[in-house]
């Protein structure tokens, strides 16, 4: 039952190398401090080669059913590591020689731990620690720059996470006292015979905890200020890697959760709200961040489709994944461009990028288009998988409304898009202004990646069906 | 399995209490009172559960309880500048929309509670729930307890880096080796 | 020529025009000093072909479009069309080489080039025996007449001229697309009939597509499609024959060129309209309707607009009107199935036509003018354009000798046989051209010294350097006095209709 | 060798864009291309053999997304192969007429390789999801050429074109993924889906996955009600950006409803001709009428391209009229197919002599022209032809096609004959404009304007060559399109 | 004495807590109000355990409701703090930088 250590090799390696940084970092000089960067990005290498290991084993349940390491895990462990190794390179320029860089790095590697902790849960209360786990590095992250709408946007959060936390944990309460267990195995087979009525509001309750994470309606008003107030660091690692494992974890929640409770058309109720909100929140934002933050609400909502079609299709758990590996690496690589030009903070600033700084509006443009859902990026494959998966699994107008507002954020997208296309003004934008290099990398790699992703999306879908 | 006639009257009357110290909370007029309602709340909520037979549980309910209400105390005194006996307040806004959004919480949850077919007691609780506790903590919930731990951690690093102006660097300098520390209050605490 | 193989020798006479047209207007102003005679030379090599190809009567056919072949042939109706149309081209050509001082010169390559492929257009519709091909060269000719009455395209009048007769005769053009569309139709339901079920598999552009488009086939089409080929074909005729209610576009496009007149209205484009309901006759027979339809525009259009060209008082007007009145002869021809009277007539007159138009243009380059009152004393300056014209005129108005006299009495016949209505309107018409050389004779003949109204370079709204140089010219013409600027007008009768759109006003010589 | 022809640009856009390289170079490389693309196409042309029914020419399969039942598939037929020679050209074509490009030629060239790419891939794709990949990169492509290049309100109207022509592009994808949910086994590989024909008894979800597609497609083509994007597109388009969107992008619709929508959705399409059939003849007229109004030359040349659009849709909506005659049908949607040819090549060559009035001039006003002819004879004479050719005159392309459409619409659905007075129409408002625009007294701007330069004649010239060569021996390029044609409607008769 | 009744007084505390967070002003009261929603919960898990599942599981889950507690506690003063050291205040209503 327990002891079960190999599995779990990605997972421990964060932990180790959580604290191994934290130590570290305590004991370095000011100057010295990327030797805690080093070694976080190495626990995050290795624990992504040891999720690559164990992608390839066959899916297995440790410590008594309580943790599944399965293609979905293996998947949000690759994609969070990945996402977070992208984080750590776009956030050098800011964290490098930061009173608190080595602070920093635990945060994310524990909030990265508390991330992939969520999507292998099989167990109520594996997901209710996973879910404070993953919560509380961001509580810190986002108030780390002490600024004041760094510290507004850490209480906004804090309110709303732990207003949900706890409604997380009602549900938790009554669906363990009602199906006689917490695991989902048990529960599975325990849930159709309790109470309908308590299990939906159960259900619901969890549910609501975890669209907190996902940044879904209701749980999405953190995420804008988020993105806006907190460092660039923070606002791309909040805004993209709690979403892997918080909608991992919906997935397989609804999953177990009997039909009777029609949790899935609350699912896409949820998905709809989300996607609809996110967009028209999006249209009228002059700060490029700000707008990423609601764009990441509608990105939310499209994420919800496939899970809303879980069960129903087969196509579910797989564009789910597709879904989220592009928009994670679309979404990082969006924010790792604001995070080069960080004194850029209305979308006009960005006029002139494509001609100063070529690269580095190519890696907007592609990622931005990704986020559109353009083909050949990353998300395009995802989106073409989840409407085919939503269709599929019964959700037709679920699809269209998502296919009305894929075309209606074209529209705030162009508008940061266009400006950068366009010839600006030698003495005041990108050309008289050196970006940070090290985001400016990490936006070009993340590009790449965009494309690449889009390009053998195939290989993923193919693994997870 | 039964607490008995005294035991129902007892844990009635401490229900009573829990709610009516609970609603105290947000009608006394100082912060310091509503910290005592809420503390009593839970200490009357913890020795509900010591009556129903959890006693480790209901036990670090109450220390736990004490020890919050401390540091609330201790946080009011120190940030707020407040003589918690005597300030008065009135600090809410939207109050009666977040009335009614409870109450109607409430409503729902009443009803859902009174209507639905709860289940039969399955099994007999164990003679010696706290060791069972143990045993399940070591066994089959080891897990939990693992990323608990985890989690203890990430609080730790995460609350003192929020909490804390300065850091390290700004009390030994960059090289840490400044020796005492430059702190602005000198006592070591950093501050 | 003997070497060629019959259809070697048809497709030399179509596209050896069309190749040289098109070259020489490519070429631009590089061919300008060779343009006239390899018109000419075109023109006598297209002429031998056509003699050849009417004694020899080749057919050709290669595949077209989907469904239909690209058919052309020469039969005994077609051989004698195709004779005339080039021994005209011929004269017209020499004609407009000759030229010295009209609108000719000012780009001969351009204006040669386009009147070798107005011919090719004219030749391949005369010999034309599937729909595609005739639709084909009936657009072209339509194309080509507007680039040619548009020739001096710095005056917008006669651009506009060439707009309107290009988009009247367009519109009636429409109805042989639909023709089209309603024989294959036909073709296919007539061939599924035969064919039982097996229209599946057969291949495009096969033999049930391929028979429908066929002008021979054309009356052996199932009923309602017949109909509605008939109607079509017989729209897109009389809208190329200046009929009623189309013929007013014929009045514009006499602002062309006069070689271009003569020959878009002698023998080629108006005729054509007559030749295409000819060469229909069958079918519209076959309907029943469509040849009492035919007879019945066919000779009422004789009759006003033979009325209308006693009125006027333009020459090339005068002479336009009554080719479309000519040509409602025709057309009343080819609805009372007086196939062989109408192709006498139509060849007749384009003979008869073709020196008038020429007479006129020779006058015009000469005096600058084509208004008859202008013209007093013309024939006298000019005593053989004269005697040409007074000839072209008597036979014009049927005088007994000429060949109009004949074919027109033949076509009388046939109307009688049909309707007795119908005669007393056709004779009625064919009264109106007798008072009409009178009347041209009145005004060119030998009595008064010409005159050249000064008033006429004053009102044009050509540009200055033009201007100029006709004055240049009017310098060489010594003869020519100024004089009162005003002509009689007392003669002509006002109010027309407008609706055939000639003058009813004397109006301003339209000249440049 | 077709994904060669296909990816070739994609690389050369790739090395144009990366590559630091002065224009010149970067203009070269552009033609060199255009030259090996024009090379392969002939290649092709001559080694292409009819495939049979179902199959295709050149054709190749590698596995993309075997997830989701898509391949990476390419291969021709009768109806890609002509449309594949069109793109090639119309490029071409637009690389010569780019040779004087003085704004940012290596951008520009970078970019209008990657459409090239994007527009064949298109023609090629033998699946939906590869379709659809190319299809909504040539929007994006398009947007940037007008948004980068254009003049006048080009961001409004780029924006206008990319929202309406994505909002297009992601209904079709609704539409592709309905024949993927109703295919069983779940593909997208267009040939599979063809034999299936999946929706065949489905009733009222077969017309609504139709009308997806249909309604997709019809905002690319586009038709009325869905074509208010393109005549500012085209406005503030620059030259070459729309000889290329009408040209090529444009047949990217039609396209698809012989290539998708016929034969995968027969009976949903047999239910439904007459909508479309009405929206052809709409389309003819009203993009006819409009044009007639418009006073920009470039606008009304937009709408005629309504209004030659409109004899496509036309045309494929009479070939779903099953009660007719299936000769008619066949000869009604190989029109269909040569008009696409044909429009692309004249409306190609029309938009690069619309180009070089705001060149010289910066003005499309026809009111600001007259007696072009005089100072610009060849401009003049270049013009008159092209206009000529898209009215359908014949011996030109035009002639072909509308005759072709005409026929054979009109003999399965008599009622197309309503959309004749289109072809007059347009006759008019084109002489009407070239009369103001070239006749006349030379006045407005037109004095001392520059006649066209050699690249601009060797551009259009060889479109109108192109035209003229169909117009007047057309079999060769109907050899080609009548087999495919024929099997279009026996699909589309299932 | 039934699981309905206990159910009651959980949802009683739990719907006090809530009216709590939702109309305090004081970061720290809306903390006691979240904390009198635990209190709840904590109830509500007692009865189950009492009433439904007298098992170790539901023990571990009261155990978890009290970690979160404690670790929410923890992280809200840090959030209060952080915030009154910025912004010199610790009124929710006052932080309204970040909108729209």
């Amino acid at each position: 039952m327990s002891g079960q250590v190999g599995p779990l090799l990605p997972e421990i390696i964060l932990l180790v190398g959580a604290v191994a940084t934290l130590l570290t970092g305590s004991f370095l000089p000011r100057p010295r401090q990327w030797v805690a960067r080093i070694i976080a990005v190495a626990a995050l290498i290795a624990a992504a080669a040891a999720a690559v290991i164990g992608l390839a084993a066959s899916p297995v349940q440790v410590y008594d059913l309580t943790y599944t390491i399965d293609v979905p895990t293996g998947v949000a462990r690759l994609v969070v590591m990945t996402a977070t190794l992208l984080v750590i390179g776009l956030g050098v320029d800011e964290l490098a020689g930061n009173s608190r860089e080595s602070e920093t790095y635990t945060l994310l590697l524990l909030g990265a731990l508390g991330t992939v902790v969520l999507s292998g849960a099989a167990d109520l209360l594996v997901l209710a620690v996973g879910f404070l786990l993953a919560s509380i590095p961001l509580y810190a992250l986002i108030g780390m720059i002490r600024t004041p709408a760094a510290a507004e946007a850490a209480m906004k959060t804090y309110l709303l996470g732990a207003l949900l936390g706890i409604l997380l944990l009602l549900g938790v309460v009554l669906l363990g006292g009602v199906g006689d267990s917490t695991r989902y195995t048990e529960l599975t087979a325990g849930l159709p015979a309790a109470p309908t009525g308590v299990v939906a509001v159960a259900a619901v309750a969890v549910l609501g905890g975890l669209m907190f994470k996902a940044g879904a309606v209701p749980g999405h008003f953190w995420v804008p200020d988020a993105a806006q107030g907190a460092g660039g660091t923070a606002a791309a690692f909040v805004t993209t890697v709690p979403k892997v494992g918080a909608l991992v974890a919906v997935y397989r929640l609804v999953e177990t959760v009997p039909d009777t409770t029609h949790l899935r058309l609350l699912v896409a109720v949820i998905a709809a709200l989300s996607m609809t909100l996110g967009n028209l929140a999006a249209f009228w934002q002059d700060d490029p961040r700000r707008m990423l933050g609601w764009s990441t609400v509608s990105q939310a909502g499209y994420l919800l489709i496939p899970v809303a079609a879980a069960g129903r299709s087969d196509l579910a758990l797989p564009s789910l994944l597709v879904y989220l590996a592009g928009y994670a690496v679309s979404n990082v690589t969006a924010f790792a461009v604001t995070a080069a030009l960080p004194r850029f903070r209305t979308l006009a600033d960005y006029r002139g990028l494509a001609a100063g700084r070529p690269w580095l509006a190519g890696a907007l443009l592609v990622s931005l288009l990704s986020l559109v859902g353009t083909p050949p990026t990353a998300v395009f494959v995802g989106k073409l998988s989840i409407f085919t998966a939503g269709w599929d699994g019964g959700l037709g107008w679920l699809v269209v409304l998502a296919v009305l507002n894929s075309v209606a954020s074209l529209f705030y997208y162009l508008r940061w898009i266009v400006p950068s296309l366009r010839r600006g003004a030698p003495d005041s934008g990108p050309l008289a202004y050196r970006p940070c290099p090290w985001a400016t990398t990490t936006a070009i790699v993340g590009g790449t990646a965009v494309v690449g992703v889009g390009l053998t999306a195939g290989l993923i879908l193919a693994l997870a069906s | 399995m039964s607490i008995g006639l005294l035991g129902t009257v007892v844990f009635w009357m401490l229900a009573v209490i829990a709610v009516l110290c609970g609603a105290a909370v947000f009608r006394v007029d100082s912060m310091a009172r509503a910290t005592y309602a809420l503390a009593v709340s839970f200490i009357a909520v913890g020795a509900q559960v010591l009556i129903l037979g959890l006693s480790y549980i209901g036990v670090i309910t109450v220390l736990m309880m004490i020890m919050e209400m401390a540091i609330m105390a201790v946080y009011m005194i120190m940030f707020m500048g407040m003589n918690p006996a005597l300030m008065p307040m009135n600090m809410v806004h939207g109050n009666k929309a977040a009335a009614v959004t409870a109450a109607g919480v409430f409503a729902a949850l009443a009803t859902g509670i009174l209507l639905a077919p709860w289940p039969d007691r399955a099994g007999v609780p164990d003679p010696d729930p706290t060791a069972a506790l143990g045993e399940a903590l070591i066994g089959s919930k080891m897990l939990v307890m693992i990323v608990v731990s985890a989690v203890l951690l990430a609080t730790v690093v995460a609350a003192l880096v929020l909490a804390l102006p300065r850091g390290r660097y700004d009390r030994f300098g960059d090289d840490l080796r400044r020796r005492p520390p430059a702190d602005p209050q000198p006592g070591g605490v950093g501050r | 020529m003997s070497a060629l193989s019959p259809g070697l020798l048809l497709w030399l006479l179509v596209t050896l025009p069309a190749a040289v047209g098109a070259g020489l207007c490519l070429a631009g102003r590089r061919t300008d000093r060779v343009a006239g005679p390899v018109g000419v030379a075109v023109t006598v090599a297209v002429t031998g072909s056509a003699f050849a190809a009417a004694l020899v009567r080749p057919a050709v056919a290669v595949p077209f479009v989907a469904g239909a072949d690209f058919g052309l042939g020469v039969d005994a109706l077609s051989a004698l069309v195709v004779c005339t149309v080039s021994v005209v081209a011929l004269l017209v050509m020499i004609f407009a080489a000759a030229e010295r001082g009209g609108d000719v010169p000012t780009a001969p390559s351009r204006f040669f080039g386009l009147m070798l492929l107005f011919l090719s257009a004219v030749l391949i519709t005369a010999t034309a025996t599937t729909l595609p091909a005739l639709l084909f060269s009936w657009e072209v000719m339509g194309a080509t007449s507007y680039a040619l009455i548009g020739f001096r395209w710095r005056v917008t009048e006669r651009v506009g001229g060439g707009l309107t007769a290009f988009l009247t005769t367009r519109a009636a053009d429409l109805g042989l697309y639909l023709a089209a569309g309603a024989a294959l139709a036909g073709a296919a339901v007539a061939g599924a009939a035969v064919a039982g079920a097996a229209v599946g598999g057969e291949p495009v552009g096969g033999a049930v597509g391929g028979s429908g488009l066929e002008l021979a086939n054309l009356p052996a089409l199932p009923a309602p499609w017949r109909d509605v080929v008939a109607a079509g074909v017989l729209v897109a005729g009389l809208g190329k024959a200046a009929q009623l209610p189309f013929s007013f576009w014929l009045s514009r496009a006499m602002l062309g060129p006069s070689p271009v007149s003569a020959l878009l209205h002698s023998a080629a484009m108006v005729a054509m309209g007559g030749y295409l309901l000819l060469r229909v006759a069958p079918l519209l027979a076959a309907t029943g309707w469509a040849a009492t339809a035919a007879a019945w525009v066919g000779a009422p259009t004789a009759l006003v607009l033979g009325a209308v060209a006693v009125a006027q008082t333009d020459l090339k007007q005068l002479l336009a009107a009554s080719t479309a009145a000519q040509l409602g002869f025709v057309v009343l021809a080819a609805g009372v199935s007086a196939t062989a009277g109408g192709t006498a007539h139509l060849v007749a007159h384009a003979a008869t036509k073709a020196l008038l138009f020429l007479a006129a243009g020779a006058w015009l380059n000469a005096l600058g003018t084509k208004a008859l009152p202008a013209l007093r004393g013309a024939a006298r300056r000019w005593p053989l354009v004269g005697v040409c014209a007074t000839v072209g005129l008597l036979a014009l108005a049927g005088v007994a000798p000429f060949s109009l006299w004949a074919t027109k009495d033949e076509i009388l016949a046939a109307a009688r046989e049909r309707s007795p209505v119908l005669a007393v309107v056709t004779l009625a018409a064919a009264v109106h051209p007798r008072r009409m050389p009178a009347r041209c004779w009145r005004w060119c003949g030998p009595d008064r010294p010409m005159t050249l109204p000064t008033g006429m370079t004053r009102r044009n709204p050509a540009p200055a350097g033009f201007r100029a140089r006709r004055r240049r010219r009017c310098c060489r013409w010594p003869s020519v006095r100024p004089s009162s600027g005003r002509w009689p007008c007392r003669r002509c009768p006002a109010g027309w209709p407008p609706l055939w759109g000639f003058p009813v006003k004397p109006g301003r010589p339209r000249s440049s | 060798m077709l994904s060669v022809l296909v990816f070739l640009p994609l690389l050369a856009a790739v090395i144009l864009a990366v590559v630091k390289m002065p224009d010149a170079a970067a203009k070269v490389g552009w033609l060199v291309l255009s030259g090996l693309e024009l090379l392969m196409v002939a290649l092709i042309w001559t080694r292409y053999q009819t495939p049979p029914p179902g199959e295709m020419a050149f054709a190749q399969r590698e596995p993309w997304l075997p997830g989701v039942g898509s391949s990476y598939s390419v291969g021709l037929d009768g109806l890609s192969l002509p449309l594949i020679v069109l793109t090639v050209v119309v490029f071409a074509a637009c690389a010569v007429y780019a040779w004087r490009e003085q704004h940012r030629p290596r951008a520009q060239a970078a970019l209008f390789c990657f459409l090239q790419s994007m527009c064949l891939g298109v023609f090629a794709a033998q699946d939906l999801v590869v379709f659809f990949v190319f299809f909504d990169l040539s929007i994006v492509g398009m947007y940037f050429a007008i948004l980068g290049w254009g003049h006048g309100q080009a961001a409004r109207s780029a924006l206008k074109f990319f929202l309406y022509t994505f909002l297009g592009s992601l209904v079709l994808l609704l539409g592709f993924i309905g024949l993927y949910v109703a295919a069983d086994p779940h593909t997208f590989d267009m040939a599979e889906l063809t034999r299936q024909a999946p929706l065949r008894d489905s009733g009222w979800i077969g017309g609504l996955v139709l009308a997806a597609v249909v309604i997709g497609l019809a905002i690319k083509t586009p038709t009325v009600p869905f074509h208010t994007w393109l005549p500012p597109a085209h406005t503030d388009a620059p030259a070459i950006g729309s000889a290329v969107l009408a040209g090529v992008l444009l047949k990217l619709g039609t396209y698809g409803f012989v290539r998708i929508a016929m034969p995968m959705l027969p009976q949903a399409w047999q239910a439904w001709t007459w909508v479309i059939i009405t929206v052809g003849i709409v389309s003819v007229l009203y993009g006819a009428l409009v044009a007639l109004a418009q006073s920009n030359l470039k606008r009304m040349i937009a709408y005629t391209s309504v209004n030659h659009m409109g004899y496509i849709v036309l045309a494929v909506g009479a070939a779903g009229v099953v009660t007719a005659d299936t000769t008619t049908r066949q000869i009604a949607v190989i029109g269909a197919v040569t008009q696409m040819v044909s429009h692309g090549l004249i409306t190609a060559a029309l938009f690069l002599l619309a180009g070089v009035l705001h060149e010289r001039r910066g003005s499309y006003q026809i009111a600001d022209y007259g007696g072009l002819a005089g100072p610009a004879p060849r401009y003049a004479g270049l013009l008159a032809v092209a206009a000529f050719a898209s009215l359908g005159i014949p011996a030109f392309s035009g002639f072909i096609a509308e005759f072709q459409v005409f026929t054979g619409s009109i003999g399965a659905a008599p009622v197309t004959a309503l959309a004749l007075p289109g072809i007059l129409i347009v006759a008019a408002l084109f002489l009407r404009a070239l009369q103001q625009l070239l006749t006349g007294t030379t006045r407005g701007k037109s004095p001392d304007f520059l006649d066209v330069r050699t690249s601009e004649t060797l551009a259009v010239a060889p479109l109108l060559l192109a035209s003229l060569v169909i117009g007047l021996l057309p079999r060769f390029l109907l050899d080609v399109i009548e087999p495919a044609s024929r099997v279009v409607v026996d699909l589309v008769s299932r | 004495m039934t699981v309905q009744l206990v159910l009651l007084v959980a949802a009683a505390l739990f719907s006090v807590g809530l009216y709590g967070a939702l109309s305090q002003q004081v970061v720290v009261m809306v903390m006691m109000g979240l904390e009198l929603m635990i209190n709840g919960v904590i109830l509500a898990a007692v009865a189950c355990y009492w009433f439904l599942t007298p098992t170790p599981t539901a023990q571990v889950v009261l155990l978890v409701v009290i970690a979160a507690m404690t670790v929410e506690m923890a992280m809200g003063f840090a959030v209060a703090t952080l915030l009154h050291r910025s912004r010199n205040s610790d009124m929710t209503d006052m932080a309204t930088d970040l909108s729209g």
